[in-house]
């Protein structure tokens, strides 16, 4: 019994970070941008398990800061969320190219 | 102390819940219905139903429309029969009434100056068909007087007696309907309200 | 018992195929929703990768708190703006082919890079068991600061949501 | 003792309490800031009679270290200290009671306790403070307290003015302090209390002590500022705009003595040069002396009561000045207690009639008994009559000036203790005695007022027997810290002094009371002698017309050769810049702007290109960013 | 004996894969241990929840002075699959307008999680499907997908009523279901453990976790929450008929909304099971009759009682709903941990006295500050 090479752990979270990131890069929902955030986390995720899994002396590090990387996540998401909320309530768009002055 | 009412309530739906297995007559009301029955107050009104006397060829409807031009929502629907040449009769060759659209107003039965038309007490009427099979004949219709009688008894000797009496008056004098409604209206039904009684 | 073995492998890939074309299927679909559903599949395929690398307690983490918590707030989000979930508006920018074509050299030097990277697989620590226990021994002994900041963190981020989120102001 | 740190933690505990929470309190935050100057008490308490046995403690703590110094702060208790404590907790802790009958229907009565907490706590700071810097931080602390306080009716705008002006005036005294500590440091390498012996000194001294001597003057006029001495006393009389519990505690009682209690601390420092003794004398006496000459013809009862305190506080600087270092802290003491029960009085006066000034008042004395009676107590003390606190405290300040060999001083600091006599039962007379000059409706305040009134006077009337012959003047060897002092009673003196006392008591009440006429009659007399008093030496008018009045001519001079000579030259300057411009104007527009408008042209151009990767969407730049990533693996890929 | 009745199921299967075993390979038996567990749980979900049906409309018949269905077979014990027929053979109808395949999927999705949950609920000794180290974070995380498929299928009904029946259902489960974690942790906080098998085991010989002060008081923070994780009444806000029509599955009908019903039957058998596990002892109880017998029997007794609250309790107002899970449960729950910590810290008579102390204390600080607050009279400035 030969354990799941970390090869392609790693592999699978790069695809899945590729495909949050060409959500986050292409989506002109900033909701549809949040999304690809929290697909690019998990990606990361995956990665922090399994190097701790495979590669470091003490396994339980990379699960540890999953859990912080967790609710960082959930954080983001809800002031994300926030954000959205009060940005379609004034600007009653929530398109990410009507936002593109930086500033208001 | 909070909590103390849902607890009170609690412990009334809990009796209740007892109560039916401890003593089922005071706890529950339900009356097992197909097999029992409910019994119905007198004025209690349903359909209508045709009255005959003795046979059922002895109608005692003259067909004179008086219903069917009272039903409000023009339920009733009337034909009188006609004899060879054509005179008409003082009888239905027609009487049908859509219980579909019978709203058990009771109109028929006040309006009708004949005794002929009642509300009934039957209410199992459920039928497969809305069309065909709501649409009442004349046949379906008929009842005996006696099954007045028996569904209605004090209704019935109210109007035995009125009967009689207009009965031993009328028979000198036939035709004169018209001006005998109105000074025997009052005086002898003063509790039937606006029914006409002359025969 | 090899069989098994090896069912639950190619379990492994099915999960990370399906996980894949939830992504995919999140970062395409022109429904909002559709894509929030999508998300839930995608994150509980992560899930389940969690526990094929023995770390049960995160995958239930990751179902309670990713799909219990923050698709519950996606959710809403898209609910109180629905107006833009519309058919006829165009979900995706223009630079998609630009960034199609990017990420896919990016994947192709990563993966090749990859490769070349002989890793030094430490089987004590991939043999080890670590149960619920040990990580709570571990947030709140070496990790404690780490771990009294992030709720801070996440306390200050509440607070801050709420304030934006009012709608009185 | 070593619990002795929570003493100003308490008073501070309240203060937070009270100011983040003022609109809720209400009338609870008068509690709370009782209870925690009742805990402080207790605590002092303890602290007190642990050092009536004999012990000091000291403790210090690493504050902040600069490189190889490091500024140690912490707790020092020693007799001074323990002396300091007992009248901060107790006068304020009574006041603090008083306060709440006085304060009632105020509508920022609880703004009010949170200050009075602040202020009590920043006192028993600077009380236990070690350490020169630390002492002038709670220094300031407390002055900012007495600002705020005596601000505290900012609707006035004189009591707005007041606040202001005994900041900027005590200011004056503090830069002094300030450069003081900085000379003090320079020259001896520390500040800490406890390094400062006479050996220490000594030491130090023995190339010239020019700069300590200096620095200890620099000092004392911190000193003077704060206790309100001679040339920088004038912002105390108006401080009086402040609520009469304020008076009472901080210009009267416990702040004000935070000048003398520093002159006290430094006294090591100071003995060791006569010249700076000297000028402490001489300042003292001066004061003493004004302030109770200007004393005798205010019409305000607070006025009045002003400047007995500040002349009280001449007298104590003078007593230091003289030597007499445990007769002018044992006056501290005494007068701490009896001048808090005369502003009491004379706010329960207030309180009663409505109004301040003496020539409205009269024939209290039936409307409010306890009042009269406490405040008679109070006037029997300052005055110096036997066998009261004021007598003993009083009569050897007196002694010491007597001894010290310089007449001059005794025979002016007797002719202000008969002038102390005289104005305190002036006062007392007009206000407590014959028949009412208005209608006013005097009442008795209610007893939380007067409750206090009541404790203060017992104390008045008994703190002088420690200090007495008949104790064996066990105070002034305890304030040594328990060598016994010889102490010899002067008869002399004494009889001086009673004589001063009584003498001063009688024409007072006979003037005042049996010939009411004479007075006017006295004034018309020694008219110079009466203006002089009645407007206080001209002094305001003095630094009106000495410092700001100058000041003022100064700006308009400057102004002046601003306007006529400085900008005429600029104006010239222009024209001529005018004419030459007209010359370049032609160039400029011509060549100039050609070329630049070319380059602006250029530019535009070029930025409508480069304008492209300015979009200002995030995901624009994110890519661009996927872009630079790309780029760096390249690199690194291909190295 | 009594021990062969105990384990009677677990000896069941036993021999049955002895049986197997003699001709199939090792790794088929393997999958069929686990096959077995999941078969009979699927089997014996929908026959409860259609018992539960049943006893439902029994006993509130009872409560309200009828009979409840007596009809179909004796006691109307047929009812249920009268039910089942006609939910089958009604017409399945699916809104014009609506989002075809999400409304399909919702119905479908919504039983997964109570079905999935029933896996590490102890029946009975040994009788444990999944006996998973996370079990209870298990329970707790798979429930949470209830709340999506409910929202699936109220949004993709293109309906106001549903949709307004899902937002509603959102923000409950969301507001309760904290509470409802939190009064667990109490449970492991004392067990050490988040097997619920090891819980029920720390519970044996009458420790019933119930008997605790916390432990009392968790039990019914818990319990409540369930009801309203469960949307039953008074917390049946979601599908308030006087309200909202039918809530989220207004548009539901024929088997789909027998699905919903279904989901909500069996996650309110799960509840109950798990407050039974965690606070009743599990299948803890005098050994003359078997343990199985007595996890049901409690548990049974639970759902009665929802029964009855809904037979009883009028339903809650939305802010009356959200007050009482922020408002008393969260601040209740969260002094509980600590009330417990002091039990499990403390010996024997301290930590009783601790803990009546701590919960009254907690208790009249939630009265006192969730008091009625009747505005003071308004002083004005110019007028009286």
């Amino acid at each position: 019994m030969t354990p799941i090479p970390l090869n392609h752990f790693v592999i699978f979270s790069l695809f899945l970070f590729s495909i949050g990131l060409y959500g986050t890069l292409t989506r002109r929902n900033v909701i549809g941008i949040l999304m690809g955030i929290e697909l690019m986390l998990n990606a990361a995720n995956i990665n922090l398990i399994a190097f701790s899994r495979y590669i470091s002396p003490n396994p339980e590090t990379g699960q540890i800061f999953v859990i912080f990387v967790i609710v960082l996540a959930a954080c983001a998401a809800a002031v994300g969320l926030a954000i959205v909320l009060a940005m379609y309530q004034n600007r009653k768009t929530v398109q990410a190219e009507d936002i593109h002055i930086l500033k208001w | 102390m909070f909590g103390w009412g849902v607890l009170k309530g609690m412990l009334v739906t809990l009796w209740n819940f007892l109560l039916t297995y401890l003593w089922p007559k005071k706890g529950i009301f339900t009356v097992q219905y197909p097999e029992k029955k409910l019994p119905l107050a007198q004025r209690y009104r349903n359909f209508p139903f045709l009255v005959y006397d003795g046979t059922p060829h002895m109608i005692r409807c003259v067909a004179c429309k008086i219903c069917e031009s009272e039903c409000p929502p023009k339920c009733i629907y009337i034909i009188p029969e006609k004899d060879a040449e054509g005179r008409v009769q003082k009888k239905p060759a027609v009487f049908d009434i859509d219980y579909a659209i019978c709203m058990n107003c009771g109109l028929c039965e006040e309006v009708c100056p004949f005794d002929s038309i009642f509300m009934d007490h039957e209410y199992e009427i459920s039928k497969y068909n809305r069309a065909e099979d709501l649409m009442v004949r004349k046949e379906a219709l008929l009842k005996p007087w006696e099954y007045f009688a028996k569904i209605r008894p004090h209704d019935f000797e109210r109007i035995e007696a009125k009967r009689a009496a207009k009965s031993a008056k009328a028979k000198p004098v036939a035709p004169a309907e018209k001006p005998s409604q109105k000074p025997d209206a009052g005086p002898t039904s003063p509790q039937q309200g606006s029914v006409p009684k002359n025969g | 018992m090899e069989i098994l073995y090896f069912f639950a492998k190619t379990g492994f890939y099915a999960t990370a195929l399906v996980t894949l074309a939830a992504a995919i299927l999140v970062v395409t679909l022109r429904n909002l929703f559709h894509c929030a559903l999508a998300l839930i599949l995608s994150l509980l395929g992560v899930a389940v990768t969690y526990l094929y690398l023995k770390a049960e307690f995160l995958a239930i983490i990751q179902i309670l708190l990713y799909i219990g918590a923050i698709m519950t707030l996606l959710i809403f989000a898209i609910m109180l703006t629905h107006r833009l979930t519309d058919r006829s508006v165009s979900q995706t920018n223009r630079q998609s082919l630009p960034a199609f074509a990017l990420l896919a050299v990016f994947n192709i030097f990563f993966i090749a890079s990859l490769a070349a990277v002989p890793w030094k697989i430490n089987s004590a620590s991939l043999a080890a068991k670590i149960d619920t226990q040990a990580l709570g021994a571990f947030l709140m002994g070496p990790y404690v600061f780490p771990f009294e900041i992030i709720s801070i963190v996440l306390i200050i981020a509440l607070v801050g949501a709420v304030i934006l989120g009012r709608t009185d102001q | 003792m070593a619990y002795a740190y929570l003493i100003p933690v308490f008073p501070f505990i309240a203060f937070l309490i009270i100011i983040f929470n003022g609109k809720r309190l209400k009338h609870q935050s008068a509690a709370i800031a009782i209870g925690g100057s009742l805990l402080a008490a207790a605590v002092s308490t303890v602290v007190i009679l642990n050092t009536l046995k004999g012990a000091t403690y000291s403790h210090t703590f690493e504050w902040i270290r600069i490189g190889t110094f490091s500024l140690n702060f912490g707790i020092l208790i020693d007799p001074l200290t323990a002396m300091m404590l007992f009248v901060v907790t107790y006068v304020g802790s009574m006041i603090f009671i008083y306060s709440v009958g006085y304060m009632h229907e105020d509508p920022r009565f609880s703004r009010f306790f949170a200050y009075l907490s602040l202020f009590m706590a920043s006192m028993l700071g600077l009380v236990l403070s070690s350490h020169y810097v630390q002492l002038f931080i709670f220094w300031e602390l407390v002055g900012l307290c007495s600002y705020f306080l005596i601000g505290f009716w900012f609707e006035k705008p004189s009591a707005a003015k007041a606040g202001m002006k005994a900041f900027i005036t005590t200011k004056i005294g503090d830069v002094g302090f300030l450069i003081g500590l900085f000379l003090l440091f320079t020259c001896a390498g520390t500040l800490q209390f406890k390094d400062f012996t006479p050996e220490f000194l000594a030491a130090k001294t023995q190339a010239g002590g020019g700069l300590f001597a200096l620095a200890a003057i620099l000092i004392f006029a911190g000193a003077c500022g704060k206790s309100a001495q001679f040339p920088l006393h004038v912002w105390l009389p108006d401080a009086m705009e402040g609520p009469t519990p304020v008076s009472a505690l901080i210009h009267a009682a416990t702040m004000v003595a935070a000048g003398v209690y520093l002159v006290a601390r430094s006294f090591v420092l100071f003995a060791q040069f006569p010249q700076a003794l000297e000028v402490v004398a001489v300042i003292g006496t001066i004061t003493a002396f004004m302030a109770a000459f200007i004393a005798l013809t205010a019409t305000d009862i607070k006025k009045v009561l002003a400047y007995s305190t500040i002349s009280q506080l001449g007298y104590m600087m003078a007593a230091l000045g003289l030597g007499g270092f445990s007769a002018g802290t044992f006056h501290l003491m005494t007068h701490a207690f009896f001048k808090a029960l005369l502003f009491l009085g004379a706010g329960s006066v207030i309180h009663g009639t409505q109004t301040q000034d003496l020539r409205e008042m009269g024939g209290l004395f039936p409307r409010m008994k306890i009042t009269s009676l406490t405040f008679l107590v109070a006037a029997l003390a300052i005055s110096g009559v036997p066998p009261l606190s004021g007598f003993f405290s009083k009569d050897e300040i007196l002694l010491t000036a007597y001894e010290s060999g310089s007449r001059v001083i005794f025979l002016i600091l007797l002719v202000t203790s008969f002038m102390t006599a005289f104005y305190m039962f002036r006062l007392f007379v007009l206000a407590f005695l014959g028949k009412p000059r208005k209608k006013i409706h005097a009442h008795e305040s209610p007893a939380v007022m007067t409750v206090p009134l009541s404790v203060l006077a017992l104390f008045s009337a008994v703190l002088g027997i420690p200090g007495s012959p008949y104790w064996n003047h066990w105070f002034q060897g305890f304030i040594h810290g328990g060598h016994a002092q010889e102490i010899h009673v002067n008869l002399f003196v004494v009889k001086c002094s009673v004589a001063a006392a009584f003498s001063g008591i009688a024409l007072a009440v006979i003037l005042y009371r049996f010939l009411p006429k004479v007075p006017e009659w006295l004034a018309k007399i020694f008219k110079p002698l009466y203006l002089v008093s009645y407007n206080k030496f001209w002094l305001d008018e003095l630094y009106q017309l000495i410092f700001i009045g100058p000041f003022k001519k100064i700006s308009q001079l400057l102004f002046r050769f601003d306007a006529v000579i400085v900008d005429g030259a600029v104006n010239q300057s222009a024209v001529q810049t005018v004419n030459l411009s007209a010359l370049k104007n032609w160039f400029d527009q011509h060549i100039v702007d050609g070329t630049v408008n070319g380059v602006a042209w250029i530019t535009q151009r070029m930025s409508r290109i480069l304008r492209k990767l300015q979009t200002g969407l995030i995901q624009n730049y994110l890519l661009i960013l996927l872009l630079g990533l790309l780029f760096t693996i390249v690199i690194g890929f291909y190295r | 004996m009594a021990e062969t009745i105990d384990q009677i199921f677990v000896l069941a299967k036993d021999r049955f894969l002895d049986l197997l075993g003699i001709v199939l390979p090792d790794w088929i038996i393997l999958l069929v241990r686990i096959l077995i567990s999941i078969a009979v749980l699927l089997a014996v979900a929908p026959v409860v929840m259609m018992y539960m049906t049943w006893l439902e409309r029994k006993v509130l018949g009872r409560i309200q002075n009828r009979y409840g269905p007596n009809r179909v077979g004796i006691f109307g014990l047929l009812q249920p699959i009268a039910d089942g027929i006609k939910m089958l053979t009604k017409e399945d109808i699916v809104p014009k307008n609506a989002d075809q395949v999400i409304h399909f999927l919702a119905p479908v999705v919504i039983v997964i999680a109570p079905l999935l949950v029933l896996a590490v609920l102890p029946f009975g000794r040994n009788m444990i499907a999944a006996d998973l180290n996370v079990g209870l974070l298990f329970f707790l995380g798979v429930s949470t997908f209830g709340v999506i498929a409910l929202f699936m299928g109220s949004w993709a009904s293109r309906n106001k009523y549903s949709l307004l029946g899902g937002m509603r259902a959102f923000a409950q489960m969301i507001s309760y279901e904290i509470p409802m974690v939190l009064s667990v942790v109490p449970v492991i906080l004392v067990t050490s453990s988040l097997s619920t098998a090891a819980i029920v085991e720390a519970q044996l010989g009458w420790k019933w976790f119930i008997f605790t002060p916390w432990g009392g008081f968790a039990a019914l923070v818990f319990f409540l929450c369930g009801v309203a994780e469960v949307n039953r009444t008074p917390f049946d806000l979601p599908e308030a008929e006087s309200e909202i029509v039918a809530g989220f599955h207004t548009e539901y009908s024929g088997m789909k909304f027998a699905l919903f019903y279904m989901a909500e039957f069996i996650s309110t058998f799960a509840i109950s099971g798990l407050a039974v596990t965690l606070f009743l002892g599990g299948w803890d109880g005098p050994a003359f009759l078997p343990s199985w017998f007595w996890f049901g029997l409690k548990t049974f007794i639970l759902i009665l009682i929802m029964i009855w609250f809904r037979g009883t309790l009028p339903r809650f107002r939305v802010d009356q709903l959200m007050g009482f899970a922020w408002k008393v449960f969260l601040p209740f729950t969260l002094a509980n941990i600590f009330i417990a910590a002091l039990w499990a810290l403390l010996p024997y008579p301290k930590n009783f006295i601790a803990d009546t102390i701590g919960i009254t204390v907690i208790l009249t600080l939630l009265q006192i500050f969730n008091r009625k607050e009747t505005p003071k009279k308004r002083k004005y400035l110019y007028a009286n």
